[in-house]
């Protein structure tokens, strides 16, 4: 941890300031949308994080109902908790991307449908870590990871069906991309990626050492005087 | 008489809540067919002993045997539990609740539930749903829930209080019928003189640690 | 271990009885789809061809909310004494007891809709342009996935602290599918068309998550 | 008699603080109300002249549905250890109680709808044409109607003397007219009308049953 | 001693629950200053007479004069009533429950609590909310709910229940402390061993009756 870590600090700060360089200068302007479009490199990186880190939430939560160890717990915990964050980043920046572009903040497209409801779930998933009574969150938290992962699917062809039967909004049609702007995005996406682990990482390192807090506690509750600890 | 094997070893149960430790430690072996008394001041993790053997609690470490196995999954149909509450439906009679926790231990003949509600001196066909019973009525009837599938362990928390102190003798008299039976019986209770003379052991607990265990009463080796 | 047969029927016999006596959950239900029905009814001045499109929403709406009410009410029940803890040292198999709560409050929703769908009916002037017999289709299924999370989340949402609110906030975003398939089947159906694809959806979804209810309740019933 | 004084306050401190001990209770009210509004949407798909229509009634159904899930949740509190004897037996006058919980119960449901209105101006596109001060005053006069009516009921229920009387077929039909008048105030005001009339009618309803509820409630909480 | 005059007079007092008659003709005069024993079996009707007496159960027919009131509204705030259930906030810490119920009495300085809660022997900055107390700790406190506001009559059911030996012969000698003070007391319980040579008077009911009272605990002038 202690060198790596201001490694990878450092790595990601870099490429996160070259991607910004390149999303914002280097990559040419998009035709009909203009500059707004630019916006795009934050949009769909931050996508596909918040995808794999919903990802990486389901697999440990599997991990931890078979094995119980806390670390994949924490894991869990973590990847649900950044993995909201770019969910949101997502979804304010599409309504601000939409709203010059469609004239609207928010329509029922299906994918905003989808994100927003995976949004939802995964928020919901950390409610209930908020407001759990039991001795045993990680386990309930854990089968609602998996029910959530399971949902998944289905957002998808509920909300496929469901559109398909109205017109796609504006966006439509837009077959190929430009390889330059492919080239911004990889870098963005890359860049992002670096970020979230780095928070998830730290992240990690906080909730490790508040459960070792914890247990130092407890620790001296078993060794204190008996009588005084009532 | 000879010593038999423990049909509950315990060994270095911890439990903690959050930061709080109930249980700091506790190591002992049981053996069948005696009647222990768990004694000691309010707080001292006498239930938090007494569920995490039922199975209630996950011990946070440390080690359970019973009858052998170590998952209480495994032996749960011979263990009796009776907690504070009364774990009884309110809105039900006393004879359809023991009818329904029948069910769940694969016991069809209603006999055994009249059977239990008579032993602790109860009336079988008393219509008035348990809502309504006085509240050592309730009792009497938990622990006839806890009677009722023969188990072989019985862990029964604060059974005497609210009971009136005929039925309390009366059902010393017939916890000490079932421990003759070879069963174990493990009573929670703060009413320890009524168990004098009964109980093979009692066992005194303080700050979530077994401190002595002595044969009788009197000889109270505590060590405050 | 006892054969576990018979089990469920007796869980679902006894909630049954229960509500019987008590009905919390049937009047609080039916009170607030009432006043849904009513309230919508003012709203707008149906007129056949935009009411037949909306009430699909309506109508699954009212029940989704309903049911929620419903199934805070029946495990309130479980928790009252702790009687949840007699059937956790049981030997009775979880799934046993999910499956009863499930069908209990399946039948307690369909009653429901039973009685109000007719009101609907009235109040809506609805007369489906489509095929009548899936609507009965998309009923039982859309019920019964609203029912089988709805039963699993409210065992878990006891074990939060104000479990009462917590139950549609776990509920509520998993059900958004099965939601929108019952809403889209009905609405299709009574504007004319078949709802062949909606119900393979809320069949598939019903299968799974049925599926990954009856494996994980055991590990959510146990948790302390 | 001690000065009474204080003592609604006091009753509504405790009960806020209890809200607020489930700590982020507004973090999860906020996510409560995005739920009620996305599932909403997804049954009504919302279109602008349509929905405006409608907006009204939705408004109102999803305000109803969050008070019944407020008005049992605090009056579940007050059972739990039958702490409602403890206000029996101490000379504070019943009223102070019931005037805490209506107030507690206001201040939770008016709350929720703060944060639904935006959500439900947004996902509708809603833009009141008529004057938007008599939607405020609106929606103040119709959550009290909700509210005082809903927390003495709810009340009534919790005595199970009480609860064969309070059959929802009684309670409904007195809310109606309430309801009644704010879909309507609220749509007019929407599509570009004033809502004086309604207003006046709410107003008066709300005087109607505050005294109403206050006269009563001594008499409902004594029942045995 | 000087005969005082009766603090409570009943007179044939019959209290009936649907057919079934808890209280059967009590007719009886108590005096001040004095600490009464009440005993008896299980369903003999103390808790009943508690109750009726301290205005939770409306008698059936018969009168009860209390401290030369009839309606127990008027004296209330001199009377503490301490029942089986904790009558206690499970989500508040012990001393945030009594400053709340001192606020229900017109009692503002807190000190009164502390020494309330310290009389029973916890600490008064225990934070824990009482939910997480074992179960004496929690009847401790529930005894300190009724003493607090310093009653001149103070009805106590089953006050010893659950609590631990130390603890309960600790509670004896608060009684006969107020006592002292000239308070009348009047204790329920089965541990009757606990109360020799502290009670003035034991008082023996039976299936709804007084059937005996004796001023000594030897003296079982019973007639069964
Ligand atoms: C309003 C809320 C919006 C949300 C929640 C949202 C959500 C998403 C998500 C989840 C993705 C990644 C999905 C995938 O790659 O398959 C995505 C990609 C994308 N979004 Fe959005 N979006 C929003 C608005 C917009 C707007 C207004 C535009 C432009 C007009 C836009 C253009 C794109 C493009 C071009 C992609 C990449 C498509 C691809 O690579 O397949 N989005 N958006
Ligand atoms: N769920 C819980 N969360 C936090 N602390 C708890 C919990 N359950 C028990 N405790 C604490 O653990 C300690 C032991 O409690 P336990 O109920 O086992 O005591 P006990 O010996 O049964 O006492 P009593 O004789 O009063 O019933 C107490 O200090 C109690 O406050
Ligand atoms: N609400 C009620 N409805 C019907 N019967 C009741 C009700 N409350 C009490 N009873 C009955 O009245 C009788 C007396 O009850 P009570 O609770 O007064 O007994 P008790 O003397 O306090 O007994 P215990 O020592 O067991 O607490 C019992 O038979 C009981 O079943
Ligand atoms: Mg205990
Ligand atoms: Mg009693």
């Amino acid at each position: 941890m202690n060198k790596a870590f201001p490694i990878l600090g450092i790595l990601t700060a870099l490429l996160l300031s070259y991607a910004l360089y390149q999303a914002l200068d280097v990559a040419p302007t998009e035709q009909t949308m203009g500059d707004v479009q630019r916006i795009f490199y934050y949009h769909v990186p931050s996508a596909w994080t918040a995808f794999i880190l919903f990802t990486v939430n389901f697999v440990a939560s599997l991990v931890y109902l078979f094995r119980r160890n806390p670390a994949s717990d924490i894991v869990a915990l973590v990847s649900a908790e950044v993995g909201v964050v770019f969910c949101t980043i997502v979804l304010v920046t599409g309504p601000i991307w939409a709203r010059p572009v469609w004239g609207i903040w928010w329509t029922w497209d299906m994918r905003l449908t989808s994100t927003l409801v995976l949004w939802l779930i995964y928020i919901s998933y950390l409610v209930l870590r908020r407001f759990s009574s039991s001795g045993e969150t990680p386990i309930l938290a854990a089968t609602l990871a998996i029910f959530g992962a399971l949902c998944v699917p289905f957002v998808y062809f509920s909300i496929w069906f469901f559109r398909t039967q109205h017109p796609q909004p504006v966006i439509g049609g837009g077959g190929s991309i430009d390889p330059r702007m492919l080239h911004v995005l990889l870098i963005n996406w890359l860049a992002f990626s670096c970020f979230a682990l780095l928070i998830c990482w730290s992240r990690y390192r906080l909730e490790e050492l508040q459960r070792e807090v914890e247990q130092a506690h407890a620790l001296e509750s078993l060794t204190q005087s008996p009588r005084s600890s009532r | 008489m000879t010593e038999t094997a423990p049909v509950i070893t315990v060994s270095n149960l911890i439990k903690q809540f959050g930061r709080f430790a109930a249980l700091r430690g506790v190591t002992a072996e049981f053996s069948a067919g005696k009647l222990y008394a768990i004694l000691g001041d309010n707080g001292a993790g006498k239930t938090t002993l007494l569920r995490t053997l039922a199975g209630l609690n996950r011990p946070t470490s440390g080690q359970i045997t019973i009858l052998g196995a170590q998952k209480f999954g495994d032996i749960c149909h011979q263990v009796g539990y009776m907690a504070h509450s009364s774990l009884l439906y309110d809105e039900m009679s006393g004879r359809e609740n023991l009818d329904y926790f029948a069910r769940l231990y694969g016991i069809s003949e209603s006999a055994r539930c009249t059977q239990a509600i008579r032993a602790v001196g109860l009336d079988p066909d008393l219509r008035r749903p348990v809502g309504q019973y006085s509240q050592g009525m309730r009792q009497r009837m938990s622990l006839a829930r806890a009677l009722f599938n023969d188990p072989k362990i019985l862990l029964l928390d604060e059974p005497f209080s609210n009971v009136d102190i005929h039925s309390a003798t009366g059902m010393v008299h017939l916890l000490a019928n079932i421990r003759d039976q070879g069963k174990t019986i493990f009573v929670v209770t703060h009413q320890a003189s009524l168990l004098d003379g009964t109980a093979d052991e009692f066992i005194w607990m303080e700050a979530g640690q077994i401190v002595a265990r002595t044969l009788d009463l009197q000889q109270t080796a505590r060590t405050t | 271990m006892p054969a576990p047969t018979g089990i469920m029927p007796a869980t679902l016999r006894k909630d049954l009885r229960l509500e019987w006596r008590s009905k919390d959950a049937i009047n609080s239900m039916l009170f607030f789809s009432l006043l849904v029905v009513v309230v919508f009814s003012f709203s707008f001045d149906p007129n056949a061809e935009e009411s037949r499109r909306i009430a699909g929403g309506l109508i699954w709406v009212a029940f989704l909310f309903a049911a929620v009410v419903a199934l805070n009410q029946t495990w309130a029940r479980e928790i009252r004494n702790q009687v949840l803890d007699a059937y956790r040292v049981s030997p009775a198999p979880a799934n046993s007891l999910f499956l009863a709560k499930a069908i209990g409050n399946f039948i307690f929703v369909s009653v429901l809709e039973a009685l109000m769908t007719p009101l609907f009916v009235i109040f809506y002037q609805l007369r489906p342009l489509g095929p009548t017999w899936q609507l009965l289709i998309v009923a039982a299924l859309g019920t019964w996935a609203l029912v089988v999370n709805g039963t699993f989340f409210a065992a878990m949402s006891l074990r939060t602290r104000s479990r009462e609110i917590m139950l549609p906030l776990l509920l509520f975003p998993i059900s958004i599918p099965a939601l929108l398939a019952m809403v889209q089947a009905t609405a299709n159906v009574l504007t004319g068309g078949g709802a062949r694809v909606w119900i393979a959806l809320l069949l598939s979804y019903d299968l799974v998550f049925t599926t990954a209810c009856l494996l994980l309740f055991e590990t959510v019933l146990n948790a302390e």
